[in-house]
């Protein structure tokens, strides 16, 4: 099988191909940079605010931002984005507003959409959302427009049937997707090679005779790209690909688990050195003249302040309200669902006197 | 029979035309026809429903109408079929997917209990899954196993369903087309037995029946029959044959199971306080237990009697061999309405 | 606190040796390890719950102590994983089966519902499937969306097998223990919010509690409360509170869910007449309308009102900000005893 | 992708390479040729008798023989056998009563199951057995056996879940399981090319890392062994093997289906003569002195023989017994079912008086 790792920056910052350098425009870069930089930001405030008690459990992305912004970033507005609960920094990144995100890790139905964006809610069950990709795709092919959809999901997600029966239905259907893959070694503490036998994931496609991507995933040029690529070839009626790219998740699975107990935290901060996203793009961008300390500056500073005010929205939206528990399972809703709610809040109501 | 109700929505050929007389299975297709030919968002999709025109033909011919675009054979994989119909749903389409037979709708669970069901929870209405979900259910026709579950209390324990189960081939088109109107996932319940076992008049063109009503099939002030699907005919048959006997049963078809006509039920047992449940599911957790607490609630002052339920037992529907012993007899339910008018 | 029953079929060392005071979870460890030890067929399956020990640490220290080829770390794949199991079952083993949440099962109930629970049926015994599935359940932990789902009802229509949900410590154990010695498939649902919840005496080694037989919680003559798992600490803080009032209520944890010990529960009805049901899966198709149905055969004339449920609703599990008010409170119970006392 | 269709006999008998015959001894090919004619005279025996009322609906497998024999010879009696409701050729072939296969056909539960022989009642729901050989097989290993398990299932069976599941389980844990696809062309009416996108079933190997063979599977002599090689590595300890057997279904789906609804019939009555395994079989036998007029009367006397005692034994079966309903869903009857049970019983006697 020979599906080698496509890499556009080495991890010392020079590129594979210095050719490709008239491709990436300073603007691009500054995109790449500012969107990183962003969602690294966004995810460690939040894992603060979880250890303050205001966030509920929290999942962390840090390592594989550039998988999620060089996707996400390939993305038109109007393509569709499937994310798991770990891919907000791909969210963000496609336009979702952070105060939601935030109200998702409260424990707030509101913060599961996104108004006027092209987002589903996060799949919680792992792979369920691979098939809805290809519906949802296939619709874009039947309106007629030129739209795909981009689904993420982890190497555990392979495992699971939902996975093969999205990808066989969209080889099937010619669906316009693209099945990006973050292999970030584990599933909760599962490592990869305990999880499947395959030496890659990238290697699936052949099943469904698709192509496969194998792209480094900490490398947000190549991922960006492989992914632009991808979602043409899908554009122009070409079918589905799956990319695997290859990463690393940093912390834990989420801010309830503990990975001391299945692996060597040390050991992942000093591999650190070598494979974090943001690092190999700052020397990158060293090395190639795309270095302005000014703006660097102002980003983290517009950044910091979106973050705290995306905090305080978050803390002073609205409170929940009950009602919202039996308003929304049904457009109309049915009786014994409208006795329950009555009956309840005639209780709260009640009790509250 | 029920009136036409002449929804205008959409489209202008909303007139019933004429009758005819077909059976169920052939109402179910002409309704499929009729909603395909009114709204181009309709699309269906299922194992064996193009060429093959399904195992029981209901979309027989329809994939030549309106093209392998609209009418989809697909990969075998439930989960994938109602997964692709989450996505397409969402994105504007309004899917029609047929699992082959309620018994292989399994593999699909998750994507049932967890996203077509949840979706417009999650977002507050802001993406909807106006599915429908056609499955074949029951036995009495020697299917192989699994082929002949009748399952439908998985599904309306779940919140976010509707679950439809017609007995007849007017009641049939006519739900058909309102699950398929309606802005929410419906799980849409034909009986195999019930598919050729007979005729009825049933205008050409769209109508609808309303979804959550129940139907008095007979009218009696003894005893109140409360059934659905294959079950209503057998149920009608012994209430009849109770005549002889001079006990006047009220037999209802509740035709949705969720959500349930509660009027329906508590007018006619706060009639006859005497009640028998029937249906072929197992007894325990199924739907029967969920009329028995909408009459603890609505009529229990006017109970005269221990409810009785004629129901499949707790054991898998056996092989064909034995399957009419599973299943509720007429002569079963004339016991059980004797034993409540005695009591 | 029960006795223990000194079941000394298999081996020797039997005996309770001490008590040791622990949490439920670790109740739920030590059951494990009493059956690893004395059992080489056992064997342990699931996600994270080798090195991790499992994401609630309920296998913490098994991998270690017995191997990697007897407790397991499998893929993400629940299917998989029960599928593997049922195999692993027919010959000869005795697998037990994690399932992260509850809310994850899904993925693997065409297994369970066509397979696990029908295999001794489809061979007459020929071929079993002795397994146990553990899985957490329920809601009030701040936990993400699926997480908290208690969907027992799904398997307790389910013919072939059964469920059980322990609320204390010492039934935990006794009855995964009992479960992993049963000659049939069990589910056993684990509450999350119980399982550091407190701690109880429980003794070391082996033993044993009876499968379908529920426990009084409290005794009284006025209100009969029926609960299991979560809800029985909630409901008997309802009861003691209305001591107060003058109301004394029987609470009846049932623990096992399939089969219903219907004795209990009609010896405390035809006492008190009077009933609450408290759970907190959805309303519509829950088990509470099971033991509605075993209250209308077994004590219907003893009634003297109807009987209240107290139970999540038909809507699904909220998100965190708003699972206590899907959750049955004990001020929602209080007013239930009372609508039923006052009746 | 390279999978060559593995052959040993090409269609006019002749042999790939004439010097694999050393491995083919008259008694082998006497197996072979007697398996498969016995096989498809039940086959054609059970075809007949559902057309007269005496069977319920049948799932005939004609056409499929060498596949089905020649993977079936290569177990040994103590390796197990999973089956579809397609595999009762192979099922005869491992040992399984003639008779009870009958009664499983006639709505009896007494024929789901074969005493005393490692085979799995069919599996009705597609896939699901998958899985279970997994299992199986690792129980095998845990007890230090050196026993394997064979699975069937068909191209159809590839989209489920439940295949991707139990290959990747498989794979990971080195399970002693060969995969056994029979392509027979169609699931149901849907034909392979709409079922996946991919070239060849046996290219899915590939996803799991295992081995993966493409054999013909109308050549009984490649079938049996390749299995066999599958076997062996299997009980060597080097996991699970995909088979490929390409084959052709030459009936309906089951009696209950109408094929010319969705494909021409003639066209596959002229294409028989080419596909055939009997016929193929029976070139070769010809062509390498393995002809025996004598014995294939004789041999065909005694499977008519055979059948027509098999089927006067599930005619003269006692009845099935009600209670049967009720007493093998649990060891111990729970008292809801004891209820019911007595509750029926009592009222059938009653009725009946
Ligand atoms: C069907 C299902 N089973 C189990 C879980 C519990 N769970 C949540 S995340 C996770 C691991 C997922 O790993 P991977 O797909 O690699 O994604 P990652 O978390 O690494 O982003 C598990 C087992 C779940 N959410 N859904
Ligand atoms: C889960 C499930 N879905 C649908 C069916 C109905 N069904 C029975 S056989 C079949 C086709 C199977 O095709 P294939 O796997 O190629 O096997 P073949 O019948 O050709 O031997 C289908 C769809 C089923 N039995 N199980
Ligand atoms: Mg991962
Ligand atoms: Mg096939």
């Amino acid at each position: 099988m020979n599906f080698p790792l496509v890499r556009c920056i080495k991890e010392d910052g020079n590129m594979v191909d210095p050719s490709l350098k008239e491709k990436i425009s300073e603007e691009l870069v500054k995109k790449f940079y500012f969107h990183m930089k962003r969602i690294r930001a966004f995810d460690r405030s939040a894992k603060n605010l979880q250890r303050q008690g205001r966030l509920g459990t929290y999942a962390m992305y840090e390592g594989q931002e550039a998988a999620q912004v060089g996707s996400a970033l390939a993305l038109d507005t109007m393509d569709w984005m499937l994310p798991t609960y770990r891919d907000h920094g791909a969210l963000l990144t496609h336009g979702a507003e952070m105060m939601r995100v935030l109200l998702y890790w409260n424990g707030r139905m509101e913060g599961s959409f996104h108004p006027g964006k092209r987002i589903f809610p996060p799949a919680v069950p792992i792979a369920t959302q691979l098939p809805h990709a290809v519906g949802t795709a296939w619709a874009e092919v039947r309106k007629g427009t030129n739209n795909a959809c981009l689904v993420y999901f982890g190497d555990g997600a392979t495992s699971e049937g939902d996975f093969h029966e999205g990808l066989n239905f969209a080889s099937v259907l010619k669906s316009p997707v693209v099945f990006f893959n973050q292999n970030n070694g584990y599933a909760i503490s599962v490592p990869v090679y305990k999880q499947m036998n395959s030496e890659s994931i990238v290697q699936k496609s052949v099943a469904y005779g698709i192509p496969g991507i194998r792209v480094d995933g900490n490398d947000i040029v190549a991922v960006y790209f492989e992914t632009q690529k991808a979602l043409e070839r899908a554009k122009k009626g070409e079918g589905p690909t799956l990319i695997e790219a290859v990463t690393q998740r940093f912390g834990a699975h989420t801010t309830a688990d503990d990975p001391s107990k299945y692996r060597d935290q040390e050991e992942v901060e000093r591999q650190r050195e070598h494979v974090d996203p943001i690092r190999r793009l700052e020397r990158f961008m060293h090395k190639h003249g795309f270095e302005n300390e000014t703006w660097i500056k102002e980003t983290e500073k517009a950044i910091e302040t979106e973050i705290q005010e995306a905090i305080m929205e978050m803390e002073n939206f609205p409170k929940a309200e009950i009602e919202d528990i039996f308003d929304h399972v049904f457009e109309i809703m049915p009786r014994s669902i409208v006795e329950q709610k009555n009956e309840y809040m005639e209780w709260i109501r009640g009790e509250k006197v | 029979m029920s009136l036409i109700s002449a929804n205008k929505k959409n489209k202008t050929n909303d007139f019933a035309l004429g009758q005819k007389n077909i059976t169920m299975v052939q109402a179910i297709t002409d309704a499929l026809d009729v909603m395909l030919e009114r709204d181009e968002r309709v699309m269906l999709l299922g194992e064996d429903i193009g060429k093959n025109g399904g195992v029981f033909r209901a979309t027989d011919g329809l994939q030549k109408k309106y093209g392998e675009d609209r009418v989809v054979d697909t990969p075998l994989s439930e989960a994938g079929i109602i997964g692709t119909g989450v996505g397409l749903a969402v994105n504007g389409m309004r899917p029609v997917l047929e699992i082959q037979f309620l018994g292989f709708i399994y593999p699909a669970f998750e994507q049932i209990a967890t996203h077509v069901t949840r979706m417009r929870m999650r977002t507050r209405g802001e993406l909807t899954v106006p599915m429908v979900i056609r499955a074949p259910y029951g036995a009495g026709v020697r299917a192989p196993e699994i082929h002949s579950d009748s399952t439908e209390a998985y599904f309306t324990h779940m919140p976010g369903i509707k679950v439809i189960c017609p007995s007849s081939p007017y009641d049939a088109k006519g739900l058909l087309i309102s699950a398929m109107e309606d802005p929410d996932p419906v799980l849409f319940m034909e009986s195999m037995r019930l598919y050729r076992s007979g005729k009825e008049e049933v205008p050409e063109g769209y109508y609808k029946e309303e979804i959550g009503k129940g139907k008095k099939v007979k009218e009696g002030k003894d005893v109140t029959v409360i059934t659905w699907g294959a079950m209503v005919k057998t149920a009608k048959e012994a209430a009849d044959s109770m005549e002889n006997r001079d006990i006047e049963c009220d037999v209802i078809d509740v035709r949705t199971l969720y959500p349930l006509d509660q009027d329906i039920i508590a007018d006619s047992v706060q009639k006859t306080g005497r009640v028998v449940i029937v249906h072929e599911a197992h007894e325990t957790g199924g739907v029967g237990n969920d009329i028995l607490s909408v009459i603890n609630k609505q009529a229990f002052m006017y109970l005269k009697a221990p409810i009785e339920k004629v129901t499949g037992f707790d054991v898998p529907v056996p092989m064909f061999s034995l399957e009419d012993h599973y299943l509720p007899s007429a002569a079963r339910i004339q016991t059980a309405i004797h034993k409540v008018y005695s009591f």
